[in-house]
């Protein structure tokens, strides 16, 4: 069994890899039609991605060996999560504990990059790194309790255990699933809480120093880390079954990505204090949440 | 160039320009010409960058920020000079304070021992989106130049004929009793 | 400060006022030009405190003029607007060419700091009594004692840029990319090359966490030699599309400030219809560029859709620019005394523009009310940026900018040209100070626009195009202005021989809206440094062959290139 | 619920994108594009080299060749249609053509050479051919051959013959 559940795993991170520029693209198209342009064609992630590995990564005059490897340790750690999380098919390489692993490892593939770009020194760079570490820490908090309240409602710290949540549907579950469908959109880092790149602000933020190659990786890493993060509410809504996943997982992973897009193209950018407010606020209401799940609700 | 058929990011850099150029870059991506659909997308850092939209004559001010932005853009990359003042300096080519477009830039960095990347000129003043949209495919291989020279020397042998025809009239008109040779005299506007 | 009878005495026209000048020196009251030469020595101070603290008027700019060839001497203007007696007050020094040194006036009107400065640069003269006599537009390199727009400095001389190269080479390195922080604050440059400003312009702002403490700034970069050029180079009439290329956004109402200000010193009467034409093209130019300004603005706030919108509509007008004038942006119309022959507007293309304004103000009204309600629209812009009425005033800020504050200004109303002497111009005013408010005058003016055009359209006689311009007199001053998207556009000539200008002198709105950024900046969000550097439309190359900063009272130190800022 | 009113506002409108590259677009009448000279009208006489503003049009004499160069730098040009009004034989006038993108800055020109005319009496070359030849035929028939001398042979000829005629 252990085989299969590694080729599931294998196939599985296949499946992320390349579905994760996909839905970036898709969801181009889907935004420039809603500001009534024809957009790129849905490959165009995935064209941007290509030449950017082909190209050279030009790091000069940012030496930092920290800068250099970080982008790469933050892509292996999202790889090894897609191990782990069912997606396309309903298995993987799950072992005891792979519940905070996930979300250890989904943090600090973000941190890793953000503390590599901080080192090169750019004001922008600096400015924007620690606009995303304060918010992803706020968000990430979240998330640990909705995790613990997930653990909690079916008592394991074992993914394949934990999926899907729904099957014990108390008030606090569901309210536990409507936050995280908020901190997912959050750490999707979409409109309004895109503050790290702030393209007109910030001229790429974190982003700023890395060119060719490192690039490319920091993009691919950001759609994967979008599909991870869906895939993983996902899993907590529809069963652990074969049919599910081949069939109602992707059209549901197309559809969260869409409405999300959707919802995105319709809002402004706010700043960090107030995008900190809300997100302080869900970790409040998720408190409240663990401690309607202790006393049996 | 190959690499760059499907995708292209351009970084967008004006040197001392009067604004109207680069509002027709940004025109560009707007909804009606939609250069993203191209797969061309403007970024904010130069090393994101494998094109620079240039524009502006080069002021002297300017001059080392424009070096630095074009240097920190990683090879290979293309540079598309657009409008007057970046193909050839524009009104203000010949003023104490620019340097008069791209020509002199690259006269300053093969000076410092830089080799002018590829460049694709884009007149206009400003040019319209659509041409700026032109010379972008134009850089990438995937549109035609329509632009070329033409030049036109007026053959010889007539000219020849015509000005003996006229001396001849003169001749006719005048025969003999003319004043002496008048002093060798500069005539006609001479400009470079 | 002396007192006397006439002292008390306010004068009630120009007339008087003419008389009352005679305190201070020798008043020559030509049309709407008040000049006022050989000023009693002393007494220079106490007649600029008197126009600009007393009299209602306000400085506007100051020129330098090098009339060695003339009458031996460099000359300074210093120019007032007295809109109440409507005459420009023309206070003008003498410097003598071997020791070429006036009083200053910066210690009274403090607006005239960069101005004077820019006087120093170009022609040479100094200031006494100047509080920072340092290099403001020149490059750094530029060397000492080469004054280029002296009349012996050829326009075209191409100083060699060698240290330039050799800097370059040095601070090549990227440990020298970031200034260094004075005390504790990081500082944080917007520019040269940022994506919310579009042009080479450079902001420093040092903040504490994301906080603003204060804000820096530094312009110049698209110093070209324009006034130069026109001086030596160009004919009158090729002036004006120089002047249009002062700025790719609002080029048109440049050159229109031009051609009134040579028609001014000459004398030449525009035919209605030229005028008409002028000012619609004008109402044509305010809405493109009000509509580049929401664009932008909602793309600084990250709601790219808003952008989107707005510059979907605005290309509906740059189509109908390119319909009427051949061009989407350089109209390319204005000669001196009218309008170019091929540019006029017939009944067909004004049926054309009638129609396709409706459909942008319908199409518009849809969608501006939803969009400036949206939550964050509204956190962002409201309370954010303000500057008060006295701040305004102080800083004598124009155009939207100063409406938005409360101010009632609009050359268009006050100091009516062009077809404005015509139609009733309503101007906008709100007294929040904010982005907010910044944005709805543009919005309100936008539609004022509209209805402007109708109006000018359905009264637009039937006369030629042009004056005839055969005889400009030599050595006659004249000042233009008009009222570009961004507030007050000055344009002060004097007529020169040879078909050619002897001096031109363009002062774009920006340069005194920008003074008032770094009061906006301080004590706000790093995140609302774009959007409220954006606020005032800036328009850096109209501005920049003559800049202003505005740095904080006291602070003395001649700017550098970036890389080797120090503390404060 | 703005927010999506504005967007459904936007998918009612639809999608405005043109097909440019692979599409013409439409091109507006007055456009003012690329400027273009007809060498066979053109006659070399300097009118819109003075007209110019930005001297995209310059003008250089070669004595050697014996040939006067009309240059267009179309990289320079701004566009404002003062050749077209200047010029006195509708040589030049701006097309409608916008894409002028070119990799090669050589592509940028037009150039114009015309036969130089010499003054039959000092020899020296002073215009064109084409243009003397079209100012001969513009005349009457008695102010032909004046025409055909350089302005400073025409002056002392004058001076000459008016010597004569008060002798």
């Amino acid at each position: 069994m252990v085989w299969l559940n590694t080729l599931y795993g294998v196939l599985n991170a296949c499946f992320i890899l390349l579905v994760g520029p996909l839905i970036d693209g898709v969801e181009r198209k889907i935004r420039a039609r809603l500001q009534n342009r024809r957009g790129p064609s849905i490959l165009q992630t995935w064209y941007d991605l290509v030449k950017l590995l082909r190209k050279p990564a030009a790091r000069t005059g940012v030496p930092s060996t920290l800068f250099r490897l970080s982008v790469y340790i933050g892509f292996v750690n999202l790889l090894i999560v897609s191990l782990f999380i069912p997606s396309i098919l309903c298995g993987g390489m799950g072992f005891f504990g792979d519940l905070i692993l996930f979300i250890y490892l989904l943090s600090s593939s973000k941190v890793f990059v953000l503390i590599g770009s901080y080192s090169s020194g750019s004001p922008y760079a600096s400015i924007g790194s620690t606009r995303e570490v304060s918010l992803s820490m706020a968000s990430e908090l979240v998330l640990a309790e909705i995790i613990a309240l997930i653990a909690l409602s079916r008592s394991s710290l074992l993914l394949s255990n934990v999926f899907p949540v729904t099957a014990v549907l108390r008030p606090s579950v569901l309210i536990g699933l409507g936050v995280l469908g908020i901190i997912v959109y959050i750490e999707h880092s979409r409109l309004p809480f895109e503050i790290g790149e702030a393209e007109p602000e910030l001229a790429g933020g974190y982003t700023i120093e890395y060119a060719g190659r490192d690039l490319g990786f920091i993009l691919w890493s950001n759609t994967i880390r979008r599909t991870l993060l869906t895939t993983f509410l996902i899993d907590l809504i529809i069963p652990l079954d074969v049919l599910y996943h081949l069939v109602i997982y992707p059209v549901l992973l197309f559809s969260i990505m869409i409405v999300f897009t959707a919802i995105e193209t319709g809002w402004g950018r706010l700043r960090i204090d107030i995008s900190l407010k809300y997100v302080k606020r869900l970790s409040y209401v998720m408190w409240g949440v663990i401690l309607l799940a202790l006393i049996g609700y | 160039m190959k690499l760059y058929r499907r995708s292209l990011w351009v970084f967008h850099l004006n040197s001392g320009s009067c604004n109207g150029c680069d509002i027709e870059i940004l025109n560009a991506l707007a909804p009606r010409q939609d250069a993203e659909r191209l797969g061309v997308k403007l970024v904010g850092s130069p090393r994101h960058a494998d094109a620079i939209l240039f524009t502006g004559p080069v002021t002297r001010e300017a001059l080392p920020s424009v070096v630095r932005a074009i240097q920190a853009v990683p090879e290979p990359k293309i540079v598309l000079a657009v409008g007057a003042c970046a193909c050839g300096g524009g009104i203000w080519h010949d003023s104490y304070c620019v340097l008069g477009g791209i020509q002199g830039l690259y006269r300053v960095l093969k000076s410092m021992g830089v080799a002018p990347p590829k460049t694709i000129y884009v007149p206009g003043c400003p040019p319209k989106p659509e041409a700026i949209i032109h010379g972008i495919m134009l850089a990438r291989g995937l549109a035609g130049q329509r632009q070329a020279r033409s030049e036109y020397f007026e053959e010889q042998g007539p000219a020849v004929k015509a000005e003996e025809d006229l001396h001849r009239l003169f001749h006719k008109c005048f025969p003999g009793r003319l004043p002496p040779k008048t002093a060798r005299v500069e005539w006609g506007v001479t400009r470079y | 400060m002396r007192s006397s009878g006439i002292n008390q005495v306010r004068p009630r026209n120009k007339y008087e006022l003419m008389i009352d000048l005679r305190r201070f020196g020798e008043p020559r009251l030509r049309g709407k030009y008040l000049f006022l030469s050989r000023i009693k020595s002393g007494r220079l101070r106490d007649l600029v405190d008197y126009l600009h603290w007393r009299l209602g008027g306000y400085y506007s700019t100051s020129i330098g003029v090098d009339e060695r060839p003339l009458d031996g001497y460099f000359h300074v203007y210093h120019v007032f607007v007295l809109e109440e007696y409507g005459v420009y007050v023309l206070v003008d020094l003498i410097a003598d060419p071997g020791h070429p040194v006036v009083e200053s006036i910066t210690p009274v009107v403090p607006a005239a700091n960069w101005a004077e400065r820019e006087i120093m640069d170009f022609i040479g003269v100094k200031f006494r009594g100047h509080p920072e006599p340092h290099r403001l537009i020149l490059p750094d390199d530029w060397p000492e004692n080469v004054y280029p727009l002296r009349k012996d400095y050829p326009y075209d001389d191409k100083l060699p840029t060698s240290d330039k190269i050799a800097k370059l080479v040095r601070e090549s390195s990227p440990a020298t990319w970031e200034p260094e922080a004075p005390g504790d604050h990081t500082v944080i440059p917007v520019g040269p090359y940022h994506p919310a400003l579009h042009e080479p312009e450079y902001f420093e702002l040092f903040v504490e966490g994301e906080k603003i403490v204060d804000a820096r700034y530094k312009g110049f970069m698209v110093h070209r030699g324009i006034e130069k050029i026109a001086e030596s180079r160009l004919s009158y009439n090729q002036v004006s599309f120089i002047a249009e290329r002062i700025c790719g956004i609002c080029g048109f109402t440049h050159s229109t400030a031009y051609c009134q200000a040579v028609e001014e010193a000459a004398g030449i009467d525009v035919p209605e219809r030229a005028e008409y034409i002028r000012s619609i093209l004008l109402e044509i130019e305010r809405i493109h560029s009000h509509f580049l300004w929401m664009g932008v603005a909602f793309h600084l706030l990250g709601y790219d859709t808003g952008f989107m919108i707005m510059w979907r509509l605005r290309e509906s007008i740059m189509d109908l620019a390119e319909e009427l004038t051949g061009s989407r942006k350089m109209y390319g119309a204005n000669i001196v005394g009218g309008i170019r022959d091929k540019w006029d507007i017939r009944d067909d293309k004004a049926a054309l523009i009638k129609r396709m304004l409706d459909e942008i103000r319908e199409e518009y009204l849809k969608y501006i009310p939803k969009i400036i309600s949206l939550e964050e629209i509204k956190k962002r812009t409201r309370g954010v940026g303000v500057l008060s009425r006295s701040d305004a005033r102080k800083y004598s800020v124009l155009g939207p900018h100063a409406r938005a504050s409360g101010i009632k200004t609009d050359v268009r109303k006050y100091r009516p040209y062009a077809a404005y002497k015509y139609v009733n111009v309503e101007i906008p005013v709100l007294d929040d100070g904010d982005i907010y408010a910044r944005m709805i005058v543009r919005h309100e003016e936008i539609l004022a626009s509209i209805d402007l055009i109708h109006r000018l359209l359905d009264n637009i006689p039937k006369t030629p195009l042009h004056a005839d311009t055969s005889y400009i007199p030599e050595r006659r001053h004249g000042i233009g202005c008009t009222e570009a998207p961004r507030g007050e556009d000055l344009h002060f000539v004097i007529t020169g021989r040879d078909n050619k200008l002897y001096r031109w002198r363009p002062r774009a709105p920006t340069y005194n809206n920008l003074l008032s950024v770094p009061a906006m900046l301080r004590g706000e969000y790093l995140a609302d440094a774009p959007i409220i550097i954006a606020s005032i439309d800036p328009c850096f190359s109209c501005t920049d062959h003559v800049v202003v900063v505005d740095l904080r009272s006291g602070r003395r130190r001649p700017l550098r290139t970036r890389g080797v800022v120090g503390g404060r | 619920m703005n927010r999506i009113k504005v967007l459904l506002e936007n998918l009612r409108r639809g999608v405005v994108t043109e097909q440019y590259p692979f599409k013409p677009i439409r091109v507006p009448e007055r456009l003012r594009g690329k400027p273009v000279i007809d060498p066979d009208k053109c006659a070399g006489c300097g009118a819109c080299v003075n007209a110019c503003p930005p001297n995209a049009l310059t003008m250089r004499d070669d004595k050697h060749s014996s040939m006067r160069f009309i240059v267009l730098f179309i990289g320079r040009c701004i566009y404002c249609g003062k050749c077209e009004e200047a010029c006195p034989f509708g040589a030049i006038r701006l097309t409608r053509e916008f894409e002028l993108a070119a990799e090669n800055r050589e592509d940028l020109y037009q150039v114009v050479g015309l036969r130089l005319y010499h003054c039959p009496l000092c020899g020296e070359p002073f215009t064109t051919v084409r243009l003397i030849k079209r100012v001969v035929e513009a005349l009457p028939e008695e102010q032909r051959a004046a025409a055909t001398l350089c302005p400073r042979c025409r002056e002392s000829v004058t001076a000459h013959y008016r010597s004569y005629a008060r002798r």
